[in-house]
């Protein structure tokens, strides 16, 4: 094969960066050369998927999350992964990231990292609250805790937890929340559920929660504030992505790097826990003439040998966690503190059967249908809404149900 | 002045624009046009066939398309009055003798060339953040309690960010307007008896009414389609969705081309009322 | 009512000094004009007696009463811009009105004068229309109508005319001094049209470079200029300067001769030329005759039957008590 | 003839305006300085202004992780691009609609302007699609194009009120001078328009630099201009602020510094004939 | 050479006929020029001619080649413009150089060209300057050559002077005279300024609302206007138009006397009147007569020293053999 030029549209994350300043080995290793466009996620996600619905062929390798493998995948857009090599070893990924990022059995994305959500908290700031946090909390627990850590006047706040609008901010905790209180988007018959009292319980109690002891301008914050936040040592506790536990931990950034633990995401005790499950994946897009090459970006990018060169060059705990078995099993990773707490979370999260009661679609912090991205970020934003005091949960629920079931048929359920 | 020859020539010269802006106008529209009356669903195999004027009432029956009106007629509204007033005011500040006047005017051009998705990030993050944000420490300071921009005043940060940007323009333009007026026009006023305040508004404000109208004209055209500010800061929440984020959630996030269409088609209505509005007043003012 | 004097008054603009300190009265009633060439400051001096400069040195009093440190609009004065500087928005009609309503003039004794300025000044058909809408002539008239309502002490022209072509330009010179005759009122007008200053002033002020070089009624300085500046400042055609004349010099270094004071002839006479140009003007006919030893070329007017062509031989005479002697430094010869 | 002023007066004008000028431009002036400090100082409270350690390393990050010198040299081939493309269509245009006025004049004119009021968001599918026929997703020629088209208007009517200013009688006299209409417009008219010209060039470059829908949604690697490079940026994990102003101060550093030099020709001709 | 002649030319601005089908014959050589009120269409007529505008009908021949439709730059003419259209971004020489640039004239023969018109027009020393840098006059000037170099078949000239100050008015007006002196082309030349008319003219031709009402070399306009409109027209100040004049009027609806040809006396005299305004120049004083129940005002010219002020009453004697007689429609009577 002689050598391509490949384009690859990649979200701004720290392990996508780190990726680009790996891309030499790439390069040498094959011959192909790789361009890079790294935009941020709201930004990514609205160019691939303009892209890949138009079939603009401009992207070689697209960043995509699970929320869309499987839907580009039934229609066909994606390039299976079912040949990849026998050293890439795809069997060695892990089966909550597999089956997520399957349609119908065949892989069409390959995990980059993955990661689920968990508590990070303030081991000093619980200790001063004279409580002891539980492996596997729940949300009374959680409530008492943040309540007892909160010292606005220090400005320490107990819980930070995102309540930026958007499908993938405040909408992918609350609806992993909600599962937890038994709630869930859609009726068998795909009617919306936000009339639900479980979703009024989920809300009402996010909202109580946040308003106790909840950070100010929780409405506007999502991952990247939350983070910044808690590495000021603002926050008592973080319900939020696993992946941040490098960031937390790492003392160039963070001032709080030696009082953090970590627990499971909480629950009440129904079966689900209030946990996500997300990957970033690669996949290439149906169509392109570089297919041969894409795939061997794929390959090196989601190896073995990949972690080993970033363990290499920046140390074990920058390697991109969640989606390798084999990762979990090296000796060299398990003194990374938040390695197993990242892999129970991970196992504890089912994208095949998220809630309590029964659901007709697939994803633990979103429905896998196309229309969600639209009907989630709508929601959001009255979630929002209701978190900066703009209106009550009632309104806010109406409301959601009242857009979700538009939408709906708007799209012909 | 005109023979045969020259107008002939002019039509040929006038053409290329004309036939380039009409195929600009045009093409896209009537695209726009078969899309709205269609089931267009990229994510579900994408043209679903013709279904009428479907898309149309589900657009404007639903129950974001008002409030979406609204919010961007307020802040169009709310940027144009801000950028007019204190326009004037600072262009009669700058119209008077100073030291370093030349650097006074570099400093107020300056947010002129910062991209729309910068100054949004910069004010997003390191302004109206309610934590880390300067306005943030400032209100600290004074022991007030933070404000939360851009959930609790969203619409006025919004305007606040918008006017920050066309500020310049406007002041620029009032600037050179008011530097055109006849000296002699004020001091006769001087001598008829006018106070300040009264040669500003029977003098100075009139002369400035034409300016005015090329600013409220432009920025109109341009703040009609104002997307960056928002897509950056609020992303539509917390009442910031204007007609223009409406369809873009259409288009993009919910990927329904067809519905989106529709709305495109009602934005270009919109726009074109509100233009026609302000045709009537610039043309007028624009003969005198 | 209308009596200025200026005492010392000077005027510099940061280090430059365009006024020097200047004596000046000016009594009421009086159409005093101003005269001089570009740049002498007549624009200044207007500008200090109006208060919309402040002196750098001396006193100005209006009435009497010292006026230097009163804003413009307290001194009681009108003035008509060059511009005219009307206000482009407003009707005629609120032009006009303006200066009352800025007085709190009652409405109806505004209305009351409104009529009366617009039916002297015959600008009653146009009272609703904009400036724009108004020839020159008319909109000069508007500016004076909104300085008539007043009732000034004294009005102040800074060359209200110049924007007109000349057709207009003489009508509107009678119209103003129509309302001079008419008023009475202390009128001080700017111009560097010397027709103007001497059809239409009581006393004319010839400036150079803020000084005042002479001071008098036109036909004194017609008849009798202080020195060669004013002589050729006043009078047109322009005097003719001459050297070398002759015995009719009588020790003088240059003397003039207007051109009306010089008859020519086709057989005889004391000086003789090649006729340059003839403008033949119906009523007169003046010859720019060259060659003459004297001046490049000196101008004389003849009436409008001489019939004189370009390249024919005349011979000039001037009237022997009409001219004017001066010296060495270019001062009147008594 | 401007009156004399007091010192006192100057004094107090040069006080409240340089409070003012500088409030304006405190947001741009506080991003320089961020860009200078590392990620902790950026967000130390309270705020530290000046006096903190000056650190070059976020423009080292900013410009490791990303090939900036592309990203500016696709603006400028874009911006300029546009621009010129778009002055040299106009110029015929304006002629015509300022020297052979018809009674339509205005009337397309003002339809020309009311192409700009089209919503970008709403007609992007179309755009899209277009452009994926047509090839030219992502390639400069592409944006150029589009660029222009959008600036069009804008473009036509400044110059049209640059010429209305210029009197007729000039092109009359090169008429009868024996020029044809093209030396007239290359040798006459242009050159006696070129400060119009050049303000109109530089308000549309302006505009076409940072102009963010199009550019961000047309383009992948290849012809990204800064609007993109810009997104990169906008919030990755982690601290940023520094980061961001550094690259915030790269994005608009080159047009800031432009736009100053050229303020002058700018600002008169920012006018859109809205002062005679 | 320069022979220009319009046969039933006529121009309509759409529904308005601003030039009725009009007939017009311009002889080598000579200067002509068009005068008339504003609007009467004389821009226009000249336009016609440079072929600046169609012609709504008829044929224009110079030379006796038709050049009807020929573009302006075929027709051998050379316009100077009112506003002297010169080429703000070109030096002076570029400038005088342009119409050969055009035509693809040799370089040195560019050069020598305009070093004679430079020389010709004393713009030598300003060649390399932009007409910005100029004064009013020189840039006058360096229309006129650019105009020369072309050698054209005759010289059009729009108001030229229209936007000098009156001194400087005076001087261009002999230059232009001189240079027809010296090129001796054909010349046509257009002003609303009857004293430039006079004083220039070989041939004026008199319009009125594009119509000619009278074509006649400037003496003969004066001595017989062919009707009213171009007896009040020609002669500075106006003929005084008067009915009612008892025996003088010999069967005439209105008879006109000119100003200069009507003596004043203090003590008897024809017709008894009250002064106005008295303007003095020095050279002349014009008194404008008032209450002489013949008009509302008549003017006349008297002599420097006749004194005579407001509300004096004064006696007027016209000459009678310069008294113009003039029927019920305004034609006069042999
Ligand atoms: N504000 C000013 N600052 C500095 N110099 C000034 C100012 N105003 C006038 N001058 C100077 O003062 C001198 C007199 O100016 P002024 O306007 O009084 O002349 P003028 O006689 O009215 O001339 P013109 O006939 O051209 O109107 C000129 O040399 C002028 O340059
Ligand atoms: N392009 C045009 N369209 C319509 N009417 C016109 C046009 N040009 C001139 N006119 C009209 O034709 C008439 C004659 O105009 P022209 O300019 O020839 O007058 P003029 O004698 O040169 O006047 P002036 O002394 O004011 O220059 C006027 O009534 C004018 O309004
Ligand atoms: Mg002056
Ligand atoms: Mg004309």
């Amino acid at each position: 094969a002689y050598a391509e030029t490949l384009t690859i549209a990649t979200v701004n994350n720290g392990d996508m960066i780190r990726m680009q300043g790996l891309t030499d080995d790439f390069t040498e290793k094959t011959g192909h050369e790789v361009e890079w466009v790294t935009l941020e996620e709201n930004v990514l996600r609205q160019r691939v998927t303009q892209d890949i619905a138009t079939q603009g062929g401009q992207f070689d390798i697209m960043t995509i999350g699970m929320y869309e493998a499987p839907i580009w995948a039934s229609n066909d857009w994606l390039v299976a992964l079912d040949d990849l090599s026998e050293d890439y070893d795809a069997d060695d990924i892990l089966p909550a990231m597999r089956d997520g990022l399957s349609y119908e059995g065949t892989l069409y994305a390959a995990p980059f990292y993955g990661e689920s959500s968990m508590i990070m908290y303030r081991t000093d700031l619980m200790e001063a609250a004279g409580l002891e946090m539980p492996d596997a909390p729940t949300w009374d627990f959680v409530k008492e805790a943040a309540i007892a850590m909160t010292d606005k006047d220090n400005e320490i706040y107990g819980v930070c937890l995102r309540g930026k609008a958007g499908w993938g901010e405040n909408m992918a905790f609350l609806t992993a929340m909600s599962n937890s209180f038994g709630a869930r988007w859609f009726d068998e018959d795909w009617n919306a559920q936000f009339d639900s009292e479980a979703w009024a319980n989920t809300l009402t109690f996010y909202l109580d929660l946040m308003e106790q002891a909840g950070p100010p301008g929780a409405s506007t914050n999502g991952f990247n504030e939350n983070l910044a936040l808690f590495q000021q040592g603002k926050c008592g506790m973080w319900i939020d992505a696993t992946v941040a536990a490098s960031f937390v931990t790492n003392p160039d950034d963070s001032t709080v790097a030696d009082k953090v633990d970590f627990a499971l995401a909480p629950d009440m005790g129904k079966g689900p826990r209030g946990n996500w499950l997300w990957a970033w994946a690669l996949a290439i897009p149906a169509g392109t003439e570089k297919e041969g090459a894409a795939k061997e970006f794929i390959e090196w990018a989601t190896s073995k040998e990949y972690i080993e060169l970033v363990a290499e060059n920046e140390g074990w705990a920058n390697v991109p966690p969640g989606a390798r078995t084999s990762l979990y099993e090296n000796e060299n990773y398990k003194d990374i503190p938040f390695a197993q707490m990242t892999l129970d979370s991970i196992n504890s999260a089912n994208p095949l059967q998220p809630t309590v009661d029964p659901v007709p679609y697939q994803g633990v912090q979103f429905v896998a249908i196309p229309e969600f991205a639209g009907i989630g970020t709508q929601v959001g934003q009255e979630f929002s809404a209701a978190l900066a005091g703009q209106q009550t949960a009632e309104e806010a629920l109406e409301k959601a149900q009242a857009l979700t079931t538009d939408e709906m048929e708007a799209a012909g359920y | 002045m005109a023979t045969q020859h020259s107008r002939s020539a002019a039509r040929i010269m006038m053409a290329p624009a004309v036939i380039l802006l009409l195929g600009w106008m045009l093409i896209p529209l009537t695209m726009t046009l078969v899309f709205s009356f269609k089931k267009y669903l990229p994510m579900r195999g994408g043209d679903l066939g013709w279904v009428g004027f479907e898309n149309y009432v589900r657009f404007v029956t639903s129950s974001a398309f008002w409030p979406a009106v609204g919010t961007t007629l307020v802040i169009v509204g709310g940027v144009l009055v801000i950028t007019v007033v204190f326009g004037v005011l600072l262009a009669m500040l700058l119209d008077q003798p100073m030291w370093g006047q030349g650097i006074v005017r570099l400093l107020v051009i300056a947010p002129f060339f910062v991209m729309p998705t910068v100054s949004a990030l910069v004010w997003k993050n390191m302004f109206m953040d309610p934590v880390n944000g300067l306005l943030a420490h400032l209100w600290k300071f004074f022991g007030a309690q933070p404000v939360e921009w851009l959930s609790d005043a969203s619409m006025t940060s919004i305007i606040m960010i918008v006017s920050w940007q066309w500020l310049p323009f406007a002041t620029l333009i009032l600037l050179t307007a008011i530097q055109s007026l006849d000296s002699e026009q004020l001091e006769a006023a001087e001598m008829d008896g006018a106070k300040p305040l009264s040669r500003f508004g029977y003098i100075i404000l009139p002369h400035l009414a034409r300016a005015i109208t090329i600013v409220v004209l432009i920025q109109t055209i341009f703040l009609l389609s104002i997307f960056a500010e928002i897509f950056v800061t609020t992303q539509g929440s917390f009442g910031t969705r204007t007609l223009t984020y409406l369809i873009f959630q259409r288009v993009l996030e919910s990927q329904n081309v067809g519905l989106g269409s529709a709305g495109g088609v009602y934005a270009i209505i919109l726009a074109n009322i509100v233009a026609i509005f302000l045709m009537r007043i610039v043309g007028k003012n624009l003969d005198a | 009512m209308g009596r200025i004097t200026l005492d010392k008054v000077s005027k510099s603009f940061g280090e430059v000094e365009v006024i020097p300190p200047l004596d000046l009265t000016i009594d009421d009633g009086e159409f005093v004009v101003f005269v001089g060439p570009s740049g002498c400051g007549k624009s200044t001096l207007l500008r200090l007696i109006a208060g919309l400069e402040d002196v750098s040195g001396g006193e100005i009093r209006i009435d009497k009463q010292p006026a230097t440190h009163l804003p413009p609009a307290k001194r009681g004065l009108a003035m008509v811009f060059q511009s005219y500087a009307l206000y482009p928005h407003m009707s005629v009609k609120k032009n006009i009105a303006f200066p009352m309503k800025m007085a709190g003039i009652p409405e109806a004794e505004q209305e009351r004068k409104i009529a009366d300025a617009a039916a002297a000044l015959n600008l009653t058909d146009y009272l609703d229309r904009r400036p724009g809408q108004l020839s020159g002539g008319q909109r000069q008239r508007v500016a004076i109508g909104r300085a008539i309502v007043r009732e000034p002490a004294a009005f102040l022209f800074d060359e209200p005319l110049s924007n007109l072509d000349a057709a207009l330009r003489v009508g509107m010179r009678m119209e103003i001094s129509e309302l001079h005759k008419k008023l009475a009122t202390t009128m001080i007008y700017v111009t560097h049209d010397q027709v103007e200053a001497m059809t239409m002033a009581d006393k004319i002020v010839v400036l150079r470079a803020g000084v005042i070089e002479q001071v008098g009624s036109p036909l004194e300085l017609y008849r009798e200029p202080r020195n060669l500046f004013v002589a050729g400042f006043i009078g047109s055609p322009k005097m003719n300067l001459v050297t070398g004349a002759g015995d009719l010099m009588q020790g003088a270094a240059t003397i003039g001769v207007r051109p009306e004071h010089t008859a020519a002839s086709k057989t005889e006479g004391r000086w003789k030329g090649v006729v340059g140009v003839s403008e033949h003007l119906g009523s007169d006919t003046f010859l720019h005759v060259h060659e003459t030893g004297l001046a490049e070329t000196v101008t004389v007017r003849v009436g409008g039957e001489f019939d004189a062509n370009h390249g024919d031989t005349v011979y000039l005479t001037p009237e022997e008590d009409k001219i004017h002697r001066f010296d060495g430094e270019g001062l009147r010869i008594a | 003839m401007a009156r004399a002023v007091t010192t006192q007066r100057k004094t107090i004008n040069t006080i409240f305006a340089w409070a003012v000028g500088l409030l304006i431009f405190f947001p741009i002036l506080w991003t320089i300085l961020t860009s200078f400090k590392t990620e902790a100082t950026a967000i130390a409270d309270p705020p530290v202004f000046l006096f903190f350690d000056w650190t070059l390393e976020n423009y080292a990050v900013v410009q490791e992780r990303s090939n900036y010198m592309r990203f500016l040299w696709n603006s400028v081939i874009i911006a300029g691009g546009s621009t010129i493309l778009g002055v040299i269509i106009a110029v015929p245009a304006a002629w015509s609609m300022a020297f052979v006025p018809s009674k339509r004049t205005k009337d397309i004119l003002l339809w020309m302007l009311s192409t700009k009021m089209l919503p970008a968001v709403g007609v992007l599918y179309p755009i899209y699609l277009l452009f994926i026929k047509l090839g030219i997703l992502d390639t400069r020629v592409g944006l150029v194009v589009v660029m222009m088209l959008i600036n069009l208007p804008i473009i036509v009517w400044m110059l049209y009120t640059y010429f209305k200013e210029i009197p007729g009688e000039i092109l009359e006299a090169a008429r009868m001078d024996g020029a044809s209409l093209r030396e007239e417009i290359i040798h006459v008219l242009t050159p006696m328009a070129v400060p119009g010209i050049a303000s109109t060039i530089l308000l549309n470059f302006i505009l076409a630099w940072n102009e963010a829908f199009w550019t961000l949604n047309l383009t992948a690697a290849k012809a990204a201009p800064l609007t993109a490079f810009i997104a990169s940026y906008s919030s990755p994990e982690g601290l940023f602020y520094a980061k961001l102003s550094a690259a915030s101060v790269m994005a608009i550093a080159p047009i800031l510094v432009m736009g100053w030099f050229s303020q002058k020709q700018l600002v008169r001709g920012l006018t859109f004939g809205a002062v005679k």
